[in-house]
């Protein structure tokens, strides 16, 4: 058990019970891993932008005057690999879910802390070799290693970048089996399935997708590392190998990983649209059930991906109807959020600005995809600007979208301040316009053909290239701000005393301190009501049995 | 349920709470030890879920290669020893018994006789590794390691032997027949340069390595847990606990039947194929 | 519910004859491998099935999924159920790629 | 400045399909987008928290026949969609008949292209107008793909293996050609044009050689078929065929060996010694010629030896269009 060492005359919580820097390296609380990984995280989506911003800014002049065509390259994988696999997969799922999911359905912790712990450490050791290889000359492979160029011609550490990534994927996937086990096992009395939060049912989705996805691409990629080691043509027809096999092998995770990227957004956006409509969201068991039907149908389409290589028609085909298929269940969740407004009472706050941001983009984003999924125009639009500007609708607008109002939504439980909200809505609109100034002129690019990963573009596509980098820099700077007054915030921010400072529903709000303590909950809670029962704002969620004493420390005493 | 229940369920829940978070084998994030007990069982699962895919995928790929290259892959594999094989997946099956057994004297809280089982399961993955290791040297010997010194001439040698294969010279340059012999009378299947020869059974060494490489490094890490399982539980029996959590040795349990369901699977595909 | 049972404990013969079904289809497996000029295709089918065979066994009664809860009977599976839908669609690509026409597409 | 396009043009025939459906496909994207768009805005400013003046009662949280209607009405437009793209997708890549067919090697970075009549060209692809042109595509190193956006048609390069696709060019002018799959450091530099000609000018550019347009003839792959201009590329193909001397056994009446007639190879099923039956295309050809122990000719033994490694991408489109040339000419063309 663990013993007191927490002297101060506050109330104890998570984060002041203990201050050592080993008290965080070594802690098994799922908040103190959750602050952990937003930290690192925070600094590679950083380092991405950065990357982005050299992208945009190279592009300014169709002859890209910037960079070298090689610099180029590896922005652009730089780019890539960092937000892909150091940010937007473990961005929500990671923080959120790790802070969340605990408090959600009334359990002192995730099921596993300690393998908790030892996910963030796989993450960080495979961020630093992927860090490592960028910095000894970088890789140009593209975030996708597509062989035999990865595999055969690309020079630099590719292997280091690859071994990298089957780390961290393996922290995602720690991070799955602790979520999946967490919601079967330790909700509290009372927490039926059908309680649960939507967040909890777009995680239980996500996990599904990272246990049983990620393994796939995590020995692919290492097979591509064994190929650049030994001349073993296993993707290289050169050496008697399948590119095709590489590409199947990898969209079987590449494409769900897509999911694992947007479900937990659009958790987060059933819980910010809710709370502030302060409405029961509308048809919580189709918003919930979609979610797996996207995680499962997800499973069945990464073909779509190969409409131009050589794939058969015929397995082209059923690929492309079961594409058509997975839009309906985002499509579900889209008029059901819609109809959560509806005679709600609209609160415009911060995190609802973002999640009706969130609504637009990812409409536009989704919309889109029928484009994509349509074979005749795929086979047109496919590695062109409609894609970049396609996916970015989508994982930045949509996901990034939802982790700012998580964020913001959740920031005062986090840290026991609030953040300021002028400064908020403003960032929120700048993000929205900034976005949309430079992503939406990209889909005008690639519906005339201009290709992804090009480092220069004929003189006739400069004006639009040149709207999109202006857009860019609204957006970099939309996006500096909340790193800015948030940073401010935890020093400055107007300390938050109350435990539901929104009046949410949902036991993370109704039943836990202000900034909750090392425990969660004094004793398990016994839940007695459904999710979002804004109908009765009289009643709490759920309640805590009998008090018992507080006992000061956490599981890492 | 009712308010009343549920309530009446978490206070019975929380009677049992002292006593089990005291004695050290109750998590706190847990509530009762049938909670704690199914978790790790569900977690382990999970896990081996995981990890059906992760040699899955492997599987998928030397899957397309087998059909691909049928003949070559075939002259390749009688490079393995199938009596090493044989003894290993032996070795290996019985290896799943003993720790079975294991796991049984453990839920019956007989120390000693779970550090014994335990033991012969170490004991048999060790000979597993041995034979692993000769097999392995074996191959580096004869530079059929798809590495720098990768060479195919024991392959072409061999396969000569048993008139499978046949050099022909044609236009000045050298092929590489491959078929059978019946009554004297050589078929061809297949003809060959020696480069793709290499290839293709550079190719089989290095799933092979691969396969057997990562499915050894299962071993290698359950041998490490098994040793660390012996120690406790002949501390437990010196100690003469009355209970000990068996969790442990029932989720490397699982684990080492999954490294063994693997090996069942390799052992075929490797070993056996069209002989 | 699931952990009552799983935590029961089993009898020794169980164990035993598994082992013993185990070995069985081992020298079975071997035995297939040496039967002279059975076609490639025919060698795989026969070896696979035995495998499977020798899998199921290790899983029902080894792991003890016969005897566990639903959840457990769920997770184990899902994965190979995955792995079907991997193998499946993958292979689906392959097998069907000379199925289409050379001569122009009947109209 | 302000004279920048928003579309692409649209100068083949399939091309024209596809636009029409990106525009319907986008038309609904804009009807959706909008009722998703507006109807959030609307709804939440109607629902402000502070505007008591509107009705509030009855908000329902659910009900099974709206949640039908918009998982049914999407599910069948999308299946409609699906139906159509997919027909549009088998006019671009399934086989058809009637056609000018042109080669294309990728290589780290260029293209380059094949006519029949022996004319090459390096990052130039032309073609006439108003006629069926099959492009098959194939790359000598890592993945690329030739991507004409002003014909909505494109198909990746893989090495080893051939990929086809059709189209119908009907507008005389210059159109991009780009490199689509990421190929390496001069990505972004391997792209070139395509120029249509009417068909009258461009007989007459083939026949003088295609000169003037042509920007090189510099061989790719070396070799045999250092001729080019002059002879076609079957004849090309036949002086290679001479060179590698499959003449001693093809083609030979007094040849000692049996050997498949390859005259009739192109364009027939040919049975395999397994009972396999194949299409004689020009995957076929290829294998036949770098491995071809790997599909044998019912009948036929295998004598003939492997030529992996020895002839380039260049000789072996040469050859095929040899052997193409043969059962053209003893069938009357196709």
């Amino acid at each position: 058990m663990a013993t007191a060492t927490y002297t101060g005359t506050e109330k104890p919580n998570y984060l002041n019970w203990k201050t050592t820097v080993a008290s965080w390296l070594l802690t098994y609380d799922h908040k103190r891993i959750a602050i952990l990984y937003l930290v690192s995280i925070s600094i590679f989506f950083l380092l991405g932008g950065l990357a982005a911003a050299f992208i945009r800014l190279d592009l300014a002049t169709p002859k890209g005057d910037l960079l070298t065509s090689d610099i180029y390259n590896k922005m652009f994988t730089t780019h890539g690999v960092i937000m892909i696999f150091l940010f937007l997969i473990p961005s929500i799922p990671a923080v959120f879910g790790n802070f969340l999911l605990p408090l959600m359905i009334g359990a002192r912790d995730v099921a596993f802390p300690r393998l908790n712990l030892l996910s963030w450490y796989f993450f960080m050791a495979g961020a630093l070799l992927v860090l490592i290889a960028l910095f000894r000359g970088g890789i140009d492979t593209g975030w996708t290693f597509y062989t035999p160029y990865s595999s055969s011609f690309a020079k630099g550490e590719v292997s280091l970048a690859i071994v990298g990534v089957f780390l961290a994927g393996f922290a995602s996937i720690f991070t799955g089996i602790n979520f999946l086990v967490t919601i079967h096992k330790m909700r509290a009395p009372g927490m039926t399935w059908f309680r649960l939060p939507l967040f909890v049912w777009a995680m239980y989705a996500t996990s599904l997708i990272q246990v049983l996805g990620t393994p796939v691409v995590a020995i692919t990629l290492l097979l591509v590392a064994v190929e650049r080691t030994f001349r073993i043509g296993i993707f290289d027809p050169n050496l008697g190998g399948d590119p095709i096999l590489y590409q199947h092998l990898f969209w079987f995770y590449s494409h769900p990983a897509v999911y694992i990227m947007i479900l937990p957004a659009m958790g987060v956006i059933s819980e910010v649209l809710s709370a502030f409509s302060k409405r029961r969201v509308f048809g919580y068991h189709f918003v919930a059930f979609s979610s797996l039907a996207i995680a499962i149908i997800g499973f069945l389409v990464w073909g779509h991906h190969m409409f131009s290589t050589g794939q058969s028609m015929y397995a082209g085909i059923v690929f492309s109807f079961l594409t058509w298929i997975v839009a309906i269940p985002s499509a579900i969740k889209i008029f059901n959020w819609m109809a959560t407004i509806w005679k709600g009472r609209v609160h415009w706050d911060t995190p609802m600005l973002y999640a009706l941001g969130f609504m637009g983009l990812f409409v536009i984003g989704g919309l889109t995809g029928l484009h994509l999924a349509a074979m005749a125009t795929n086979v047109h639009l496919t590695d062109t600007y409609f894609i970049v500007a396609h996916f970015h609708y989508v994982m930045v607008g949509g996901a990034i979208m939802g982790y700012l109002a998580a964020l913001h939504f959740w920031w005062p439980k986090m840290t026991g301040r609030m953040y300021p909200e002028g400064w908020g809505k403003l960032a929120a609109m700048l993000v929205f316009v900034g976005f949309n100034l430079t992503f939406f002129p990209q889909f005008i690019l690639g519906y005339m053909g201009m290709p992804r990963r090009y480092h220069s573009y004929p003189e006739e596509w400069a004006v639009l290239n040149v709207l999109s980098t202006a857009g860019s820099s609204v957006l970099g700077f939309g996006y500096l701000l909340p790193v800015i007054y948030l940073t401010w915030s935890l020093k400055y921010g107007k300390v938050v005393t109350e435990r539901n400072p929104w009046g949410a529903r949902g036991l993370e709000w109704e039943l836990v301190d202000p900034v909750p303590d090392p425990h969660n909950f004094e004793r398990i809670p016994i839940v007695t009501r459904p999710a979002y029962d804004y109908a009765h704002p009289e009643e709490p969620t759920g309640f805590v049995p009998k008090p018992r004493p507080v006992v000061v420390g956490g599981k890492d005493g | 349920m009712s308010v009343k229940e549920l309530e009446k369920t978490a206070t019975l829940e929380h009677a049992g709470d002292g006593q089990h978070h005291g004695d050290g084998i109750l998590g706190e994030q847990f509530e009762t030890l049938e909670q704690q007990n199914t978790s790790y069982l569900i977690g382990m699962w999970a896990f081996i879920v995981q990890e059906v895919l992760f040699f899955g995928a492997i599987f998928a790929a030397y899957a397309i290669y087998r059909f691909k290259y049928v003949t070559e892959f075939t002259l390749a594999h009688h490079e393995l020893s199938v009596p090493f094989g044989t003894l290993n997946t032996f070795v290996l099956l019985f290896s799943s018994y003993t720790m079975a057994r294991a796991v049984r004297a453990a839920m019956q809280n007989r120390h000693k006789k779970q550090a014994f089982y335990l033991f012969l399961t170490f004991l048999f993955a060790g000979v597993f590794m041995v034979n692993k290791y000769f097999e392995y040297s074996a191959k580096f010997e004869h530079h059929l390691f798809p590495g720098g010194d990768y060479d195919a001439h024991k392959v072409v040698k061999h396969a000569k032997e048993k008139g499978e294969l046949r050099v022909v010279e044609e236009n000045g340059r050298e092929f590489y027949e491959l078929g059978k012999t019946r009554d004297g009378q050589f078929t061809a299947f297949t003809k060959v340069t020696p480069e793709e020869f290499e290839q293709r059974t550079r190719l089989f060494f290095g799933f092979y390595f691969v396969m057997t490489g990562l499915h050894g490094l299962h071993v290698l890490i359950g041998m490490i847990i098994i040793g660390i399982l012996i120690g406790r539980a002949w501390i437990d029996h010196l100690k003469n606990k009355p209970i000990a959590d068996f969790m442990p040795v029932e989720m490397t349990g699982l684990y080492w039947h999954l490294v063994d369901i693997v090996w069942i699977f390799l052992f075929p595909l490797l070993y056996l194929i069209g002989r | 519910m699931a952990g009552h049972s799983e935590s029961h404990v089993h009898p020794v013969s169980l164990y035993t004859r598994t082992l013993w079904w185990l070995m069985a289809l081992l020298v079975l497996t071997v035995a297939a491998g040496f039967i002279p000029n059975v076609p490639n295709w025919l060698g795989v089918v026969i070896a696979l099935t035995i495998a499977v065979w020798k899998a199921t066994i290790v899983i029902m009664n080894f792991m003890h999924v016969r005897f566990s809860g639903k959840l457990a009977w769920l997770f184990a599976g899902a994965g190979f159920f995955w792995l079907l839908i991997m193998l499946a669609f993958a292979f689906a690509d392959y097998v069907s790629r000379p199925w289409e026409p050379f001569h122009g597409w009947p109209e | 400045m302000w004279n920048f396009p928003l579309v692409p043009p649209t100068a083949s025939e399939e091309g024209v399909g596809i636009s029409i459906l990106y525009w319907v496909i986008t038309g609904l994207a804009v009807i959706f987008g909008s009722i998703v768009l507006f109807g959030v805005i609307y709804l939440a400013v109607r629902y402000r928290a502070d505007n008591n003046a509107v009705d509030r009662s009855n908000a329902v949280d659910s009900d099974l026949r709206v949640e039908l209607a918009w998982t049914l009405v999407p599910l069948v437009l999308a299946l409609i969609m699906f139906g159509w793209a997919a027909k549009l997708y088998a006019d671009i890549y399934a086989p058809r008949e009637g056609y000018y067919e042109v080669f294309v090697i990728g290589k780290q970075w260029m293209w380059h292209c094949q006519h029949p009549n022996g004319v090459r060209e390096n990052n130039v692809l032309t073609l006439p107008a108003g006629r069926l042109v099959k492009a098959t595509i194939i790359s000598q190193d890592v993945l690329h793909a030739f991507s004409i956006p002003a014909f909505r048609v494109k198909r990746d390069a893989v090495p080893g293996r051939y990929n086809a696709m059709y189209f119908t060019p009907t507008k005389p002018g210059e159109y991009h050609l780009f490199c689509t799959e990421y190929c390496g450091t001069k990505h972004s530099e391997m792209i070139g044009k395509v120029i249509v000609l009417p068909e009258k000018e461009f007989q007459a550019w083939l026949e003088k050689g295609g000169q003037g347009l042509a920007t090189a003839t510099t061989s790719m792959g070396g070799g045999a078929a250092a001729g080019g201009g002059t002879l076609t590329l079957a004849q090309q193909g036949e002086q290679t065929f001479k060179a590698l001397g499959c003449n001693a056994c093809h083609m030979n009446p007094n040849s000692a060996v049996k050997v498949p007639d390859i005259t009739k190879t192109w364009g027939s099923d040919i049975m395999l010694e397994d009972g396999r039956v194949v299409k004689g295309d020009e995957a076929y050809i290829r294998e036949s010629i770098l491995n071809p122990g790997a599909k044998i000719h019912k009948g036929y033994q295998n004598l003939m030896p492997p030529y992996q490694g020895q002839v380039s991408e260049e000789q072996l489109v040469q050859l095929i269009a040899y052997i193409q040339s043969l059962a053209d000419s003893s069938t009357g063309g196709n």
